[in-house]
């Protein structure tokens, strides 16, 4: 599917080497009824512009989160949060998030068309030009036939690739998902993780996804951080040395993909025993 | 529920429905003198909010008796309803006016200076408790006789409560009230503009007791008991205001002292029958009937 | 369905019930329950003619302009208290209080306060029909999704926008539930509210005509009640469809299979 | 809700002139609803006292308080309130139960449904208070006609929430039902329909024991049968103002109480329902 | 999990040759607002007591429809299912169903003791069986320390779980599960997955098992019943030559489960464009 586009992408992406996102010491304490609880201990790591990045954790690993702190829909207790040189304070406006829970996060009395509308609108942009990036994001997530429907009246995949469309039509610099497939059935998660590479190629945007499952970190990402289980710290960081071509038979039944998925089992193993590598520890990537 | 054939021998009990007003005073002055016991009555008062209430309950045999004006009386008995009037309730007479010069009993009152009479009346607004009723009936009339148009004075609905504060807060021009609210009006300031009661007749029958033709037919002795106790209870109440004064405050809230001051309407012992053909007369004017009436046919001779 | 259908599910258990009526009237004499035909004739003659003009429409009025006061007002205080958790907890037991007093007692209160007048009459719809809707709005304020606050957030959606652009359509479904609740005490309290101080309007109609035992027209007076309330519920249905046309949407297909 | 805060992203000193809104905001429900009730009342207070509106007509909170207590210590009311309480319940019982069967079996059929729909449309906005003439002619001016009154208002809204229950049924439930060999009518009435409708039952209940109260109050003052509302209209033609006020505030409390008592057994039924869960999540 | 429980339950079964299930001829038009939908042509085929199947097939071939049909719970427009030897007319009473929606066929008015209690209890089973039989379901699933919460306390692998331990505690012969896994985490997906062969190794019970996801169809299954798409017929059956002892790791690396699922996958691809091998047409298995 995005054989051609990918190329000349990929080798741009080179080139920028610039931090785009940079986490700095972050701790998350919640003060809850039955006393506090750490959900995030100490998390330090940076994103280069352009880069695809997963992270992986177990459950209550903490990843929710931390990327509502890095949208800035939660403050951290400790610790700074910059994007592209500022201090993250308030959702800062060239970053757009995909929840997990599509159903809920489209607005059910606006059209598909005025999902994706509505944030251009509210930032207003020129009704112009609107148009022309809405019919673009749809088309590209395949569903412009769709866009006089309402959200309820789609399927969960045609609704999370509304979701996608709406963060793409934003034009962020960076994109966040928060396990955005989880819901829906295998075929559309296949479909979905294409798209979602395919728009990251096209676009040059940097993207950080947030997923439970390892497969799809190791076939998506160009670099899966691995969270321990709480207190949480980056247990591992693991570079993706896939080609930059992936197709969901082939890739998933090459050698390497069964060794990196396996080693990040491991590591989640380990994790969940409590186990952390001396290297993080130090804190370096 | 038929409470009133309760055995023929010994005690009958009788429920009467009546309206927390001044006017029903005999019944409970009746009552503590043991008038109706005397009768073999054991006489169970029941106050209703309004008319309203007590015509269908009567006819429904739910009250024996009630008590009513005479007007709403004639308008039932006009639309077909089986209903008799069996005692006189409550009325005025010459003599009851010139002990309460100021005190009056219903009439109409204000507190607006550039109202000086009935005739300053036109173009305004009057408040009375229930609208094609025995208020506006009779001041329509009084004002007729008095040569001025009725149709030129607007009349308005309000609770006799409310009408101290009304006219007070010049909400209404004047207000048709009763007691104890003219008092509290006059005592505000207020002055008398029209006895419409004493102009349409100076001794108007203005409200009676009555029964279901049905029930009066059917226990002639016990409504022939009721009536003796009745104008016994008339007769005492005339006779001694203070007893009247005392029993207000046991089914109203009027407080003693109030109570000790208020003006107080006539116990007639019988019915003034000139009065309710007047009274006919007007209703039937005022296009309120339903067929003709006549008093034979409303004192059930 | 077809519409041959649904109007016979409209009219089959209404004629049921009036060839009942008819039945049971046949041969009894009652001053109290009018037979079908003498209600007929009752109805066309007292509210098709000028009476209409003179007292329906004017309580109609006054009672759409009772139920747009506290419309504004439900939603307006609604959307206030309800997006502060503080607010609410400060409000909570005064809006209590007020929303359990019967509207009825209010009467003489508003007349001693407002006077007798159509304002008194409408400030005793929206006395009672405020409280529906104001609470409803206040919990479809409360419970709007999470998540779609953190979409609106994130997409920089604040402030004003936000209002007219999230919490305004998401609390729709429920203030307009309110709205509906509010329709029918609005009647009530229409007849109530021209129960007490009035001398005109179809509440003080029928209560005249009750009070001057004109049986089969006060009847008719409770028959046209019942046939407005039918009529303002239907033309609500029909503006409830359009203006929640996705909410509704949205229910059937959770609850479909 | 919990990080509005960062709606303003200025930190530091932008933030100081909220401290007492932040203090205010800190103090737990009760004190607050507390202190809500206190500056309502002292509203009420000054009201008469500044003259804005003659304190005969509405008597300052302190009298009206005074007049209440006093109140209390009289038989009078403790009966007035008995009278009250007895029509609502009864009434409440009568309707409850009414509507209840109807709607389980209007519901459970969707030919009933729509063959009653335009019937229940017609009779639900006929004003109760309309019927007072009937209610009178029937049964006299007893407890029955009060009853008449309370039931007809509180029929519906129990009626229309349990129609509204029983179409909610899950089919994803029914069909589990169904396949685990609940199968009779009256297995699945028990096991599934029940339990569904009963959280909309129970705010139906809640709906009508308001609506209940205010009919019986009204019933007492329209037709003048023993009870509050009686007494209120007492109060009123004698003038009493604080006295009717404060039986008005009588009324208001029964009625916070009633809502009070049938809230508790919404917390205690229907812990298990979605509605309660997130209250008690915030 | 499964190593000691699974060789002599295997063995047994492979002497159980009888036909337990069997589906002949089914059709199903549905009556819609927009003209008749057929949403089953022609199935037929057969499943053998203590056999493990599973029906894949692109979304909308009507893999609910016929699950609920062999259920009971519809009745087709055509042909017979017979269950035991008698035809089903309505829910049979030796059958389970685990739907999809774990959330709406779990009952939130009860808690999970009373959700897995309530048919036995509608069976009149006396209350020391019904005890022991819940109580030895819940201990199946993991699930018998968390007996007195109620399911929306509950994680959604853990509401699925009950679901399953509801059917256990039932002893149907058969059991059929529609998605049962749709919406549950990869991890999670994993757990159950490895549960439900457990189960099905130690009660012995036939399964029917409805999936979009390929790759759990090969995991999971004996056999693989392959649906066209609309109008549906049986495109294929596949026998799963995998050895019986799987392990999500081993067992997903294996060659032959490479090639099955590339295989199965390709059926589908020809199915959805609507290419039906010629043996299917003659309607044999
Ligand atoms: N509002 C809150 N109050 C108290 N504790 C919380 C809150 N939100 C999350 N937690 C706790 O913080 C920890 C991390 O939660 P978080 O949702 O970030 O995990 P996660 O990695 O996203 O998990 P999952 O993969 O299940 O989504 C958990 O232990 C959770 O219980
Ligand atoms: N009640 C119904 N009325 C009309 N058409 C229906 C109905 N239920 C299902 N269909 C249609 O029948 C076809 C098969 O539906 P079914 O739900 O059985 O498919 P499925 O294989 O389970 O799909 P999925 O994998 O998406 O769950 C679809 O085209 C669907 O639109
Ligand atoms: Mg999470
Ligand atoms: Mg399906």
């Amino acid at each position: 599917m995005n054989d051609e586009v990918s190329r000349p992408a990929a080798s741009a992406r080179e080139q920028r080497q610039e931090i785009l996102l940079s986490v700095h010491g972050v701790q998350k304490i919640y003060a809850s009824k039955s006393g506090p609880v750490e959900a995030v201990r100490d998390l330090t790591f940076d994103l280069r512009r352009g880069e695809f990045a997963c992270i992986v954790g177990p459950s209550g690993a903490g990843k929710t989160t931390l990327l509502k702190i890095i949208a800035g829909l939660l403050e951290p207790t400790a610790g700074q949060v910059t994007l592209e040189g500022k201090p993250v304070t308030g959702p800062p406006k060239t970053m757009a998030v995909v929840f997990q829970e599509y159903g809920r996060s489209l607005f059910p009395w606006l059209t598909v068309q005025g999902n994706v509308d509505l944030p251009l609108k509210n930032a207003r942009v020129p009704k112009d030009e609107r148009d022309r990036r809405v019919t673009e994001a749809l088309e590209a997530v395949g569903m412009a036939h769709a866009h006089a429907r309402y959200p309820w009246q789609l399927s969960g995949g045609m609704q999370q690739r509304v979701a996608i469309a709406r963060a793409v039509a934003y034009k962020p610099h960076i994109l966040l998902m928060d396990e955005p497939f989880a819901a829906v059935d295998a075929q559309t998660r296949a479909d979905l993780e294409d798209l979602v590479r395919d728009i990251w190629h096209r676009l040059g945007v940097t993207v950080l996804f947030v997923t439970h499952d390892i497969d799809e970190s190791v076939y998506l990402a160009e670099r899966v951080l691995v969270l321990s289980s709480s207190p949480t710290v980056v247990q591992e960081v693991v570079t993706i040395d896939l080609p930059d071509e992936r197709n969901q038979l082939a890739t998933r039944s090459t050698p390497r993909f069964a060794e990196l998925r396996l080693h990040i089992h491991e590591q989640i193993q380990l994790a969940k025993r409590g186990l952390v590598p001396a290297q993080i520890a130090a804190g370096v990537l | 529920g038929g409470g009133g054939s309760a055995g023929d021998k010994g005690i009958k009990k009788l429920t009467i429905g009546l309206i927390p007003i001044v006017d029903v005073a005999p019944v409970y002055v009746g009552i503590q003198q043991g008038f109706f016991r005397e009768e073999g009555i054991e006489l169970d008062p029941v106050l209703a909010a309004g008319g309203a209430a007590i015509v269908p309950a009567v006819t429904s045999d739910s009250y024996q008796i009630g008590f009513s004006n005479n007007v709403s009386l004639i308008i039932g008995v006009s639309k077909g309803l089986p209903l008799q009037l069996v005692s006189p309730g409550v009325g005025i007479s010459p003599e009851n006016r010139s002990s309460n010069p100021a005190a009056g009993y219903c009439s109409v009152v204000t507190a607006d200076s550039a109202i000086q009479n009935a005739a300053d009346l036109q173009g305004r607004t009057v408040a009375v408790n229930t609208l094609n009723n025995i208020g506006d009936v009779t001041i329509k009339a009084a004002l007729q006789s008095e040569g001025i148009d009725p149709s030129t004075v607007k009349f308005t609905e309000l609770a006799f409560p409310d009408m101290p504060a009304a006219v007070e807060q010049r909400r209404v021009d004047a207000a048709w009230a009763c007691e104890p609210f003219v008092t509290q009006l006059l005592d505000r300031g207020a002055r008398p503009v029209l006895d419409n009661y004493d102009k349409t007749d100076p001794n108007l029958s203005v409200a009676s007791y009555f029964a279901s033709k049905q029930w009066a037919t059917k226990n002639p002795e016990t409504l022939a008991a009721f009536k003796r106790a009745m104008h016994k209870s008339m007769v005492y109440a005339t006779q001694n205001p203070d007893a009247v004064r005392n029993v207000l405050t046991q089914y109203t809230s009027i407080d003693a002292a109030t109570a000790a001051r208020i003006g107080l309407p006539a116990f007639p012992e019988t019915f003034n029958e000139s009065s309710l053909d007047k009274l006919i007369q007007y209703s039937q004017e005022q296009g309120l009937l339903g067929g003709p009436v006549t008093v034979q046919q409303l004192v059930g001779k | 369905m077809s519409l041959i259908k649904r109007t016979a599910y409209f009219v089959a258990l209404p004629l049921i019930l009036v060839f009942l009526w008819w039945a049971l009237t046949l041969n009894s004499d009652s001053f109290w329950v009018p037979r079908p035909a003498q209600m007929v004739s009752t109805f066309t003659e007292v509210w098709i003619g000028p009476r209409f003009a003179n007292d329906v429409v004017p309580s109609l009025l006054r009672l759409l302009v009772g139920l747009a006061t506290a419309t504004v007002l439900g939603i307006g205080l609604g959307f206030v208290i309800g997006s502060s958790r503080t607010l609410r907890r400060l409000t909570e037991p005064v809006l209590e209080l007020f929303r359990a007093i019967p509207p009825p007692i209010l009467v003489p209160i508003l007349m001693l306060l407002v006077g007798v007048n159509d304002s008194m009459k409408v400030l005793v719809i929206v006395s009672g029909c405020i409280w529906p809707i104001l609470l409803n709005t206040i919990e479809g304020v409360r419970s709007m999704d999470e998540v779609l606050g953190d979409t609106a957030r994130v997409y920089g959606i604040q402030g004003l926008s936000r209002t007219i652009m999230l919490t305004l359509p998401a609390a729709s479904p429920y203030f307009v539930t309110g709205i509906r609740q509010a329709l029918s005490i609005g009647l009530i309290l229409m007849v109530i509210s021209e129960m007490f101080a009035s001398s005109s309007g179809l509440g003080f109609t029928i209560v005249a005509f009750q009070r001057s035992f004109a049986v089969p027209e006060m009847w008719s007076g409770i028959i046209l009640l019942g046939l407005i309330g039918v009529l303002l519920a239907a033309i609500f249905a029909v503006a409830e469809k359009r203006i929640l046309r996705w909410y509704y949407g949205l229910k059937e297909v959770e609850h479909s299979e | 809700m919990t990080n509005m805060t960062l709606a303003h992203p200025q930190a530091g000193p932008a933030q100081r002139p909220r401290s007492f809104w932040d203090k205010l905001r800190a103090l737990p429900a009760g004190l607050l609803g507390a202190i809500g009730t206190l500056v309502f009342l002292l509203i009420w207070e000054l009201i008469p006292r500044s003259g804005l509106v003659p304190a005969r007509y509405l008597p300052p909170a302190s009298a009206v308080l005074a007049e209440f207590f006093t109140l209390l210590g009289t038989a009078t009311l403790w009966q007035a309130i008995g009278e009250t309480l007895l029509g609502w319940a009864i009434g409440l019982a009568i309707a409850s139960v009414a509507a209840i069967i109807l709607g389980m079996l209007i519901g459970s059929s969707g030919f009933l449904r729509r063959f009653t729909a335009s019937t229940i449309e017609f009779l639900r906005p006929i004003p109760s208070v309309a019927l007072i003439p009937l209610a009178v002619l029937v049964f006299g001016v007893k407890l029955e006609s009060k009853l008449l009154l309370v039931v007809y208002a509180s029929f519906w809204p129990v009626l229309v929430q349990v129609l509204y229950g029983v179409a909610d049924v899950d089919p994803v439930a029914a069909n589990t039902a169904r396949s685990y060999g609940l199968t009779s009518y009256i297995a699945r009435l028990r096991h599934v329909v029940w339990p569904t409708t009963l959280p909309y039952l129970v705010t139906g209940l809640r709906l009508s024991a308001s609506v209940a109260l205010v009919l019986a109050v009204t019933a007492e003052l329209l037709i003048g049968m023993p009870g509050l509302g009686h007494e209120i209209a007492r109060a009123q033609s004698g003038g009493a103002y604080s006295g009717m006020y404060a039986l008005v505030l009588t009324t208001g409390l029964l009625g916070v109480l009633i809502n009070a008592g049938f809230r508790f057994i919404q917390k205690r039924w229907l812990s298990w329902h979605s509605s309660i869960r997130s209250e008690a999540d915030r």
